[in-house]
């Protein structure tokens, strides 16, 4: 069972979890009173979600071996939600 | 959108012999509910997004009142649940059906662990007075992660019986197992989204 | 096979067919209260016949359903028929369900308009006119079911077929009949209003004809059944007593 | 067991008494068509007569006048919508009818195609009918209080879009009797679709709480998402459903 740990699955899901308490640090209140609209938290945050959602796409639901229409869908998909996202995030102000 | 799907859906079963380099994982078939479901949620993350822009003030404030300790603790968890799951996989493709099964259970056991956790942080919230009516994000708040939470559920129905198949079949179906993670994983991917949106975002 | 359970189905109809009329009649239902009362005089309506109203919608309630079974032998008598699929009579199935369920909701605006009699007049109305639109308006659950039943016999390839050819134009004609029940949502006055000779006579009279007519018809289907099933038996123990 | 089936040319057609129509299945393909006739009827009655799903929805929050002018502005073709269902709501069941012969053909036992029958029944009234029945009371009496009128709208509206429990069933039931069924009667991607309408019925279920935004009975979520998934959907299950009654063997007879 342990032969599998030492995997790329792994380290992907350690770097996973190093970008994941990265965002929560950047994002988090220190002393509470800093919750005001930041675009580079935001940025940050949206980037760092972005990276780990095509990170689990591309590894652990193995679209990166998979045929290329289902690549450039899930891809698309990404690229389609996260413009969205940034757009209404910035067209309000 | 169908024709493709209809013509790959049977032809993938021999990817256990991996003699075909760029393999669909699992089937089409669940690749086009994946894709749809992922397009349904993105709605939902559109209209938070549509009202986040039009009362920013409020949703900020609002977000406060969101545990981010507890997000990110209820994250790292779905991620360790998908990388077992992933394991799984890779051990049920070597043959070891054994650990895969293994793995799959300590899958299982961190989805429990989520849906524990988010009950509780549910309840912390509502015993603070913070329900599904008191403004406009924490409607979207408990939508999106009510139902998420209906799709962890559904998840670990699925996860319950890809550890039927290993240990009682002869021969597990790796596409059947497939399936399964691939769902598996978009429960995750989706949870990661939402803590961003809900939980980290300013 | 035992056909006890399909008779008993089917001697359901005479009694509770019976006990439903009387209890229409003993609300002061028949003739209905016209849709052209006003709101006090719906509710006078109500306090006078207080006692009659509640004494027969409680009878309504519990006899009404009484046929679903009866409906229930059709369907197994459909399920009997040469035809290509089951698809009608699990229609008829479903239709018979759903206006059941409807009736029942008529049955229950009425009791909940005597509850209290001297609520306000304008909300006693309002139950009133709920109870006699879902009562007599939709029809085409029935119409269904006597469509998809005349279906079935015109495809039934039995030689000896399970229910005779004329049945079928029976249920479309009466289905036909039928039909102005529908209307009584549009008209508060005039023949097809709730009270009208067409949306309730000749509608709830047809349905009288139709239960009662059908009643006889498959009483016979049974005999029917009865009759090759024993030939059937009597064949087969036939041929089974030489072997053992 | 991917096997249940048998036909009747293998002789099991009881002392040959009763045939099996060797011939197209006609009564499955006059249910088939019923589907799409209701739908049309359906959308005619919805859409255009009764203006209940026709965009822009009038919402929870719309002022009394604008109910009034909604249910009594409009009273005849709210009447004339609520008559054509009234004829016409029965003959879904055919359609109900003709999936579960289909359902009935799969390998697995009759539970899930009874449920599905038994849920489809029950639909009828709260699930579509009501809605209408309650808009039609309202349009009888324009003189009744305006109050009642705006009880109607609310009840009508609300219990249309939020009556949510026999279709989520019925979606359940049929999604899962397609994962299970191994004769592949219907495609799978089907099911999972069916899931989609499952999940769309979870999001109107809020109806009951908010009066505005994307989960109110007119938001973008809880109707538009849902009826365009709905709409995706059906045209499937009829078009699925033709080939499922195409690839039945003739003759063939149902488990009992």
């Amino acid at each position: 069972m342990t032969s599998y740990i030492r995997n790329r699955s792994t380290y992907v899901w350690l770097f996973l979890s190093i970008i994941t308490v990265i965002s929560w640090r950047v994002a988090s209140t220190h002393g509470g009173n800093s919750y005001r609209a930041d675009v580079w938290v935001t940025a940050v945050v949206l980037l760092i979600a972005f990276i780990k959602t095509r990170l689990i796409i591309r590894n652990y639901m193995e679209v990166g071996s998979a045929p290329s229409w289902l690549q450039l869908t899930c891809d698309a998909w990404l690229l389609c939600l996260f413009g969205v996202i940034g757009c209404f995030y910035w067209l309000k102000f | 959108m169908a024709a493709p799907v209809h013509d790959t859906g049977l032809s993938v079963a021999n990817d256990a012999e991996g003699n075909s380099k760029r393999h669909l994982p699992g089937d089409a078939n669940v690749w086009l509910f994946v894709i749809g479901d992922m397009v349904i949620f993105s709605c939902y993350f559109t209209a938070y997004l549509f009202d986040r822009g039009h009362s920013h003030e409020l949703f900020l404030q609002s977000q406060q009142h969101l545990s981010q300790n507890v997000g990110v603790i209820n994250t790292l968890i779905l991620l360790t649940s998908s990388l077992f799951v992933a394991l799984s996989i890779q051990a049920a493709r070597a043959g070891d059906l054994g650990s895969a099964s293994r793995f799959l259970t300590l899958g299982f056991a961190c989805g429990v662990g989520f849906v524990l956790i988010k009950s509780y942080e549910w309840f912390l919230e509502l015993s603070s007075g913070w329900t599904i009516s008191s403004n406009a994000f924490f409607m979207h708040y408990y939508m999106m992660t009510s139902l998420h939470f209906f799709h962890v559920l559904l998840g670990l129905v699925i996860l319950t019986m890809l550890r039927r198949e290993l240990r009682r079949m002869a021969s597990p179906r790796l596409q059947f197992l497939q399936i399964g993670a691939t769902y598996w994983h978009m429960v995750d991917f989706l949870w990661i989204i939402i803590f961003a949106l809900a939980y980290l975002m300013r | 096979m035992n056909l006890s359970d399909q008779r008993i189905c089917l001697w359901l109809v005479p009694v509770f067919g019976v006990l439903l009329v009387a209890a229409f009649c003993i609300a002061g239902f028949i003739p209905p209260p016209a849709p052209t009362l006003t709101a006090q005089e719906v509710a006078n309506f109500y306090r006078d016949h207080i006692a009659q109203i509640r004494a027969g919608m409680i009878a309504v309630n519990l006899c009404g359903i009484m046929f679903i079974p009866f409906f229930m032998v059709i369907v197994v008598q459909m399920q009997r028929m040469a035809n290509p699929s089951r698809a009608f009579a699990y229609a008829y199935l479903s239709a018979a369900a759903s206006a059941g369920s409807i009736f029942l909701l008529a049955d229950l605006a009425w009791s909940i308009a005597a509850f209290r009699p001297e609520r306000d007049p304008q909300l006693i109305m309002l139950m009133n006119d709920l109870a006699w639109m879902s009562f007599v308006s939709p029809v085409g659950f029935i119409m269904a079911q006597n469509f998809v039943l005349a279906l079935g016999i015109y495809m039934d390839v039995r030689q000896n077929p399970v229910f005779a050819r004329w049945v079928g134009h029976f249920n479309i004609l009466t289905a036909l009949l039928m039909m102005p029940g529908a209307f009584a949502l549009k008209f508060r006055a005039g023949p097809l209003a709730w009270d009208g000779s067409l949306a309730f006579g000749l509608h709830f009279g047809t349905f009288g004809v139709y239960i009662a007519v059908m009643f006889f018809v498959v009483r016979s289907a049974l005999a029917r059944q009865a009759h090759e099933e024993g030939h059937q038996a009597r064949e087969q123990g036939a041929e089974a007593c030489p072997t053992c | 067991m991917p096997h249940m089936l048998t036909t009747g040319a293998a002789g099991s057609a009881p002392t040959g008494e009763n045939p099996r129509a060797k011939r197209a299945n006609v009564d499955e393909l006059i249910c088939w068509w019923s589907i799409p006739i209701f739908y049309q009827i359906f959308a005619l009655v919805f859409g255009y007569l009764t203006k209940i799903m026709r965009p822009p929805i009038p919402g929870p929050t719309l002022a009394q006048d604008g109910i009034i002018a909604f249910t009594l502005g409009n009273a005849t073709h709210m009447q004339v919508g609520t008559v054509l269902l009234g004829i016409f709501l029965g003959f879904a069941s055919m359609g109900t009818g003709v999936i579960v012969v289909q359902m009935r053909r799969m390998s697995i036992s009759s539970v899930l195609p009874y449920g599905y029958l038994a849920c489809g029944a029950a639909a009828a009234l709260p699930g579509c009918y009501f809605c209408a029945l309650l808009f039609s009371v309202a349009a009888f009496r324009p003189d009744r209080d305006p109050h009642l009128i705006a009880l109607l709208y609310d009840a009508g509206f609300a219990g249309f879009i939020g009556c949510l429990g026999c279709f989520a069933t019925q979606y359940v039931v049929f999604a899962v009797a397609i994962f299970l069924d191994r004769n592949r009667i219907f495609p799978k991607w089907l099911g999972y679709m069916t899931i989609w309408n499952f999940v769309t019925e979870l999001v109107a279920a809020p109806v009951w709480i908010f009066k505005r935004g994307p989960y109110a009975w007119n938001g973008l979520l809880s109707f538009y998402l849902g009826v365009v998934i709905f709409v995706v959907w059906i045209v499937c299950v009829i078009i699925y459903l033709k080939k499922a009654i195409s690839n039945q063997p003739l003759g063939e007879v149902e488990p009992a």
